[in-house]
């Protein structure tokens, strides 16, 4: 009887194994959390320095308009309002978002709910091999192709936020594409089923049963789709002009937060006010993917509960 | 006349237990399983006779499935489910935290509702679990592999392909395999939930027949909503109602002469 | 058993290189050059020529712009750090503790879009177009066409050197478009209508028209005499005096095969060759020969 | 209007708008290529490049965009696997696995300027790992982790769970499962997500400026020692990728055959990505056929 009961309360093997599976997939997930908050503390710690260490007030920086780092206003403070980029980085994400927005849909309907054959044979690779153009070539070709194009059309130099635009919308097409894609794919059939039954046309079963049901993962792919909009850097620097001014139009040359820190960062000193205000725009690149992280979350959350 | 839950008195219950001269395989004192606040088991006790076939009969949402996979502890796997009372094997109160749950599982085996064999080959997902326990040697591992799958009777059919990936295998082929996996480790007890229910009736009469012939060497307890399976192969069986054994004796007297009411509704084919 | 294999072999892998990268590396000695991007084209060749010439010894070139050049040099975490600015001219910098080697002048030039037909400018008037004061080629005789400034980016040392030659007290550039490298501000000039910006002298070429100013042409011979008044130097700084490998590739950049041949071939201007010397504050002196 | 007329418009109209999805590509695809494959020549691929001469080819950096994928799928397979499990396997639903998901995806949505900066002052400098392959790879792996963890676990929960209750049912411990059925059976997934990943990975430049370097030392591809610096195997040199050798020729190139070399590797990068795709297809259906068929 105690010997029984010995049997089957002796450790096997198996839960110092689960022990062990269970700590080393810890680890590597506290791993990639500890890398997370370590850019998070480091870029922060950073960007704060110009606010705590050299006395830039927040309001100045963020609706400031002024972007001379190095030089002092006629009031001797320092010249780092952050708003032209600020707005920069708003307008090409809201434009591109809009305008890849009916493309992505578009296809992601195509390949889920028109013609699942066709899309996975040709629109699915065609999306793949979108992400995998690096950002140095869209950002070539932006400057050989997209930028004399809107030169002829629109007069001017040709950068821009409308530049910029173009080229983000084709960078981003893919990422909201296929997480529309997956999205549209997880609306259960029999949804699409009873509406069929009940004698809707494909549209109205797409439009008013399908697009319902997957709003919310909608709205994430298109959110999803702006975050990576709000982060390229090396592309859109090479079209979007980089002039530190608040874009008066599409087409003069404008700004955006990844341009002017990617031109400007090995050109600085650590430690100065020029770099730490570098920063400072990491960091508010930072808290925005936060940010639509965060968005993407409680939409989720709310699609959920409803 | 159907089982109306407002009409049915949940504490009127026929449980019979085992006298001396039929040994106890397994046993519950007042199990109780809650998922979260939702208490899906309402105190269950039932003995199982060894080297019998008890069936689990009752409605959808009777809990009866949920009652087996706490009998091999499955419903430690579930992050919300508590299950509280005495799960007795050998005298041992296996529902305790101190009792290895591995052990339990390899000597208390299961077979879910639709044949889920690993993607590997026919070989392999026999071998797999013996490997993994620990078994070693190429000779005692084709021995039991040979064994198990002609106790599931299967051997005839897959032996010459051995190696040839288990997924392509009939359902019925597929459900047998799953037997055969979970005896290979030559538990005492197999728990089986529904195993025929996604399969056709030619499938399922094999599945059948395996089992009565299983019978000789292990307890079997077997869900099943198919009332003619509980009435062909079990030698008991035990009507679940919302998270209740309502009844428990001889499976020809459940069928032909149920005490409660509520049975006898569900066994006649009243029932929704 | 196949997974497990996969991770041992994985393993062993990773360690092996780890230890061979940490192991002592026999026989071979390399330093790291950071710095102006400007200079990287020069830096790297002369590294290559030096390595080939001396085996075993490797010189490591990055870029990263002037100012990573001097902090990364001030906090010693690299061999040399280049710059096209006098390190005093960087705020923060402790430029005493760093040590000055001028390896090359490189004159900067103003290039137009080669549609803009003006071809000469004033000192006075080129430093108006980047003050915004001069805002159409008709202003200077050419065709009415706007003027697209394109400016280098903010501490850039090229656009430091340039601005501190061209600008007198109190002028500020404008706030415009601004472009990180030589290259990318060449391509832009060669493909957009009036537009002006400069680039060293090595990225002339035959897409962009590079202006005269003050009816000097930007050549080399100019530089020399200082008739071409926009030139810069490229340092290369060693925190406290240069030792080993390190003063053997300063040596080796400053010796006389290297000048008259190896520079000047990548477009560069030997300070040999210089008649006059710059201070710090822009003082121009004649040198006695 | 009606219902009829609606829905074949609205089919029209999506079938317009994939269709000019399709034609980007093709011409992004299209100009790449005719601009870029003239330039090909045995030279191109065998020749190392040139700092202002004409007639540079990109074997190094070419060898070394390779070498770096190759090294920092090694690191960053481990971990993002680790992790995958973890999350699909081990994790319980509560606020701290939905901290470690924020943070995870937060990571996917760093610009990778940022990734490159962070690992510039963290490796390079404070680990004095110098510029170097394993900066760069491991700033590569930063990057890469959030994709990669995501894929793998998407492929892991894809697996139906009655595969993991039959392993549990035999006694397995969780770790036991996953590692030897789940994933196993996921593999056609996983290796399909981790060669998809590669395709960015072999495309990124902004995060390796600052890490693995703009140079690329001569390489001596009969020295396989990996402490020697001119070994191609040594993961602490310097090593210019093609992505960033793509950038450096546009930025501050010298040669004067720049735009052609320029335009030349942009071909070479996107047909390795493009092969890259279709090895992912060839290989998940290939595994899926083992695996499925007898």
């Amino acid at each position: 009887m105690e010997e029984t009961v010995q049997h089957f309360k002796k450790r096997s093997p198996k839960r110092k194994q689960e022990r062990f599976g269970k700590t080393i997939s810890l680890v590597a997930t506290i791993f990639i959390v500890s890398i997370v908050f370590s850019i998070l503390f480091f870029v922060a710690s950073r960007g704060l320095r110009t606010f705590t260490e050299h006395g830039v007030s927040a309001i100045d920086f963020f609706a400031g308009t002024a972007w001379r780092p190095g030089e002092v206003s006629d009031a001797g403070e320092p010249l780092v309002g952050a708003f032209p980029m600020i707005a920069g980085s708003f307008l090409v994400t809201i434009f591109s978002a809009l305008l890849a927005t009916p493309f992505a849909l578009g296809a992601a309907i195509f390949m889920t709910e028109i013609s699942p054959k066709t899309g996975k044979k040709y629109l699915q690779p065609v999306i793949e091999l979108l992400v995998g153009i690096p950002s140095v070539v869209y950002g070539f070709i932006g400057l050989t192709v997209i930028v004399p194009f809107i030169r002829q059309i629109f007069g001017g130099t040709g950068f821009g936020v409308l530049a910029a635009t173009l080229v983000l919308f084709v960078m981003i097409l893919p990422t909201t594409t296929s997480m529309a894609v997956d999205t549209l794919n997880a609306v259960p059939r029999y949804y699409r089923e009873a509406s069929f039954a009940m004698g809707a046309t494909r549209w109205q079963t797409i439009y008013k049963v399908v697009l319902r049901a997957a709003s919310p993962g909608l709205l994430t792919a298109v959110i999803f789709g702006m975050a990576r909009a709000f982060g390229e850097a090396l592309a859109v620097q090479m079209v979007i002009g980089n002039a530190a001014l608040v874009p008066d139009s599409l087409t003069t040359p404008a700004s955006t937060l990844t341009s002017i820190l990617t031109m400007n960062m090995g050109n600085t000193v650590l430690g100065t006010l020029e770099n730490d205000v570098l920063w400072s725009l990491a960091t508010i690149l930072l808290f925005m993917s936060l940010f639509f992280n965060i968005l993407t979350r409680w939409i989720g959350k709310k699609g959920a509960m409803k | 006349m159907a089982v109306n839950p407002e009409e049915t008195d949940l504490n009127k219950k026929h449980i019979v237990t085992l006298n001396e001269k039929e040994p106890l395989a397994i046993s519950t004192k007042d199990l109780h399983v809650y998922y979260g606040k939702f208490e899906a088991i309402k105190g269950v006790s039932l003995e199982f006779e060894k080297n019998k076939i008890t069936s689990l009969i009752g409605p959808s949402g009777s809990a009866k499935s949920t009652y087996l996979r706490s009998l091999n502890r499955m419903n430690d796997e579930i992050s919300s489910a508590k299950v509280t009372g005495e799960i007795l094997y050998k005298n041992v109160n296996i529902n305790d935290p101190e009792v290895d749950v591995y052990t339990t599982r390899k000597q208390i085996g299961m077979v879910f509702q639709s044949p889920n064999p690993f993607s590997k080959s026919i070989y392999e997902n026999i071998a797999f679990g013996l490997k993994r326990h620990g078994v070693k040697g190429k000779e005692t591992l084709d021995k039991a592999v040979e064994t198990s799958l002609k106790q599931a009777a299967l051997w005839d059919q897959v032996k010459d392909k051995l190696n040839q990936s288990a997924l392509a295998l009939s359902g019925g082929q597929q459900q047998r395999l799953c037997i055969a996996r979970a005896i290979a480790l030559k538990p005492e007890i197999l728990l089986l939930d529904e195993p025929a229910s996604a399969l056709d009736p030619i499938s399922t009469s094999q599945v059948e027949e395996t089992l009565i012939e299983l019978k000789e060497n292990y307890t079997i307890i077997i869900v099943t909503h198919n009332m003619q399976q509980a009435s062909r192969i079990s030698d008991r069986t035990a009507f679940f109602y919302l998270g209740h054994v309502l009844e428990y004796d001889e499976t020809r007297k459940i069928f032909t002469n149920p005490t409660i009411q509520a049975t006898e509704d569900y066994v006649s084919g009243h029932y929704g | 058993m196949k997974l497990k294999r996969m991770i041992t072999t994985t393993t062993i892998t990773i360690a092996g290189l780890f230890l061979g990268a940490c192991g002592p590396v026999v026989e071979q000695e390399s330093i790291t050059v950071v710095g102006s991007t400007a200079m990287q084209p020069l830096v790297e060749a002369a590294g290559e020529q030096f390595s080939s010439e001396n085996l075993g010894k490797y010189i490591n070139v990055q870029g990263g712009g002037s100012g990573t050049g001097l902090s990364q040099i001030s906090a010693g975490a690299v061999d040399i750090g280049n710059s096209d600015v006098f390190a005093e001219q960087k705020d923060e910098i402790d430029a005493s503790k760093l040590e000055d080697h001028l390896v090359a002048v490189v004159g900067i030039g103003p290039i137009v879009n080669p549609e803009v037909d003006v071809d000469d400018v004033s000192l006075d008037e080129l430093a108006k177009i980047f003050t915004g004061e001069i805002t159409n080629w008709s202003e200077l005789g050419g065709k009415d066409r706007k003027i697209v400034v394109i400016n280098r980016a903010s501490g850039s040392g090229t656009r430091g050197a340039f601005e501190s030659i061209i600008f007198q007290e109190g002028q500020k550039s404008m706030i415009t478009q601004e472009q990180e490298a030589n290259g990318t501000v060449r391509s832009i000039v060669s493909s957009t209508p009036g537009t002006i910006s400069y680039v060293a002298f090595p990225y002339f070429d035959d897409s962009i028209k590079a202006l005269h100013v003050n009816g000097f042409e930007p050549v080399d011979e100019n530089v020399y005499t200082n008739d071409w008044v926009i030139w810069a130097y490229q340092h290369m700084y060693t925190n406290g005096e240069a030792e080993g490998l390190t003063k053997e590739f300063i040596d080796y950049m400053l010796s006389d095969t290297t000048q008259e041949n190896l520079v000047p071939r990548v477009g560069y201007i030997p300070v040999s060759k210089m008649e006059v010397e710059r201070d710090l504050d822009g003082n121009v002196t004649d040198i006695e020969k | 209007m009606t219902p009829k007329k609606a829905d074949k418009i609205a089919v029209n109209v999506l079938y317009g708008l994939s269709g000019i999805i399709v034609l980007i590509l093709a011409s992004l695809l299209t100009y790449i290529l005719v601009r870029g494959v003239p330039q090909f020549s045995i030279e191109f691929f065998t020749q190392p490049a040139k700092t202002f001469e004409v007639g540079g080819g990109i074997i190094i950096q070419l060898y070394n965009s390779f070498y770096l994928l190759l090294l920092t799928l090694l690191i960053s397979t481990p971990v993002a696997m680790g992790a995958a499990i973890y999350l699909s396997v081990y994790a319980p639903q509560n606020s701290f696995t939905t901290f470690v998901r924020t943070a995870i995806e937060v990571l996917s949505s760093l610009p990778s300027i940022v990734v490159g900066l962070f690992g510039f002052l963290m490796f390079v400098v404070q680990f004095k790992l110098g510029f170097s392959i394993l900066s760069g790879a491991l700033a590569l792996m930063i990057f890469n982790l959030p994709l990669l963890t995501r894929t793998i676990e998407d492929s892991l929960t894809a697996i139906p769970s009655s595969q993991r209750e039959g392993g549990l049912a035999l006694g397995l411990s969780k770790w036991e499962t996953v590692t030897r059925i789940i994933l196993p059976a996921a593999m056609p997934g996983i290796i399909t997500g981790v060669i998809l990943s590669a395709g960015r990975i072999f495309g990124e430049a902004a995060a390796l400026i600052y890490t693995a370097g703009q140079s690329a030392p001569a390489l001596d591809f009969t020295n396989w020692n990996p402490m020697s610096i001119t070994s191609p195997l040594n993961i602490m040199r310097p090593a210019e990728t093609l992505a960033v050798h793509i950038w450096k020729i546009n930025s501050e190139g010298l040669m004067p055959d720049g735009p052609d070399v320029s335009a030349g590797a942009s071909a070479v990068l996107i047909l390795a990505v493009l092969s890259f795709n279709l090895l992912a297809r060839y290989l998940g259906k290939k595994i899926q056929k083992k695996i499925t068929s007898a």
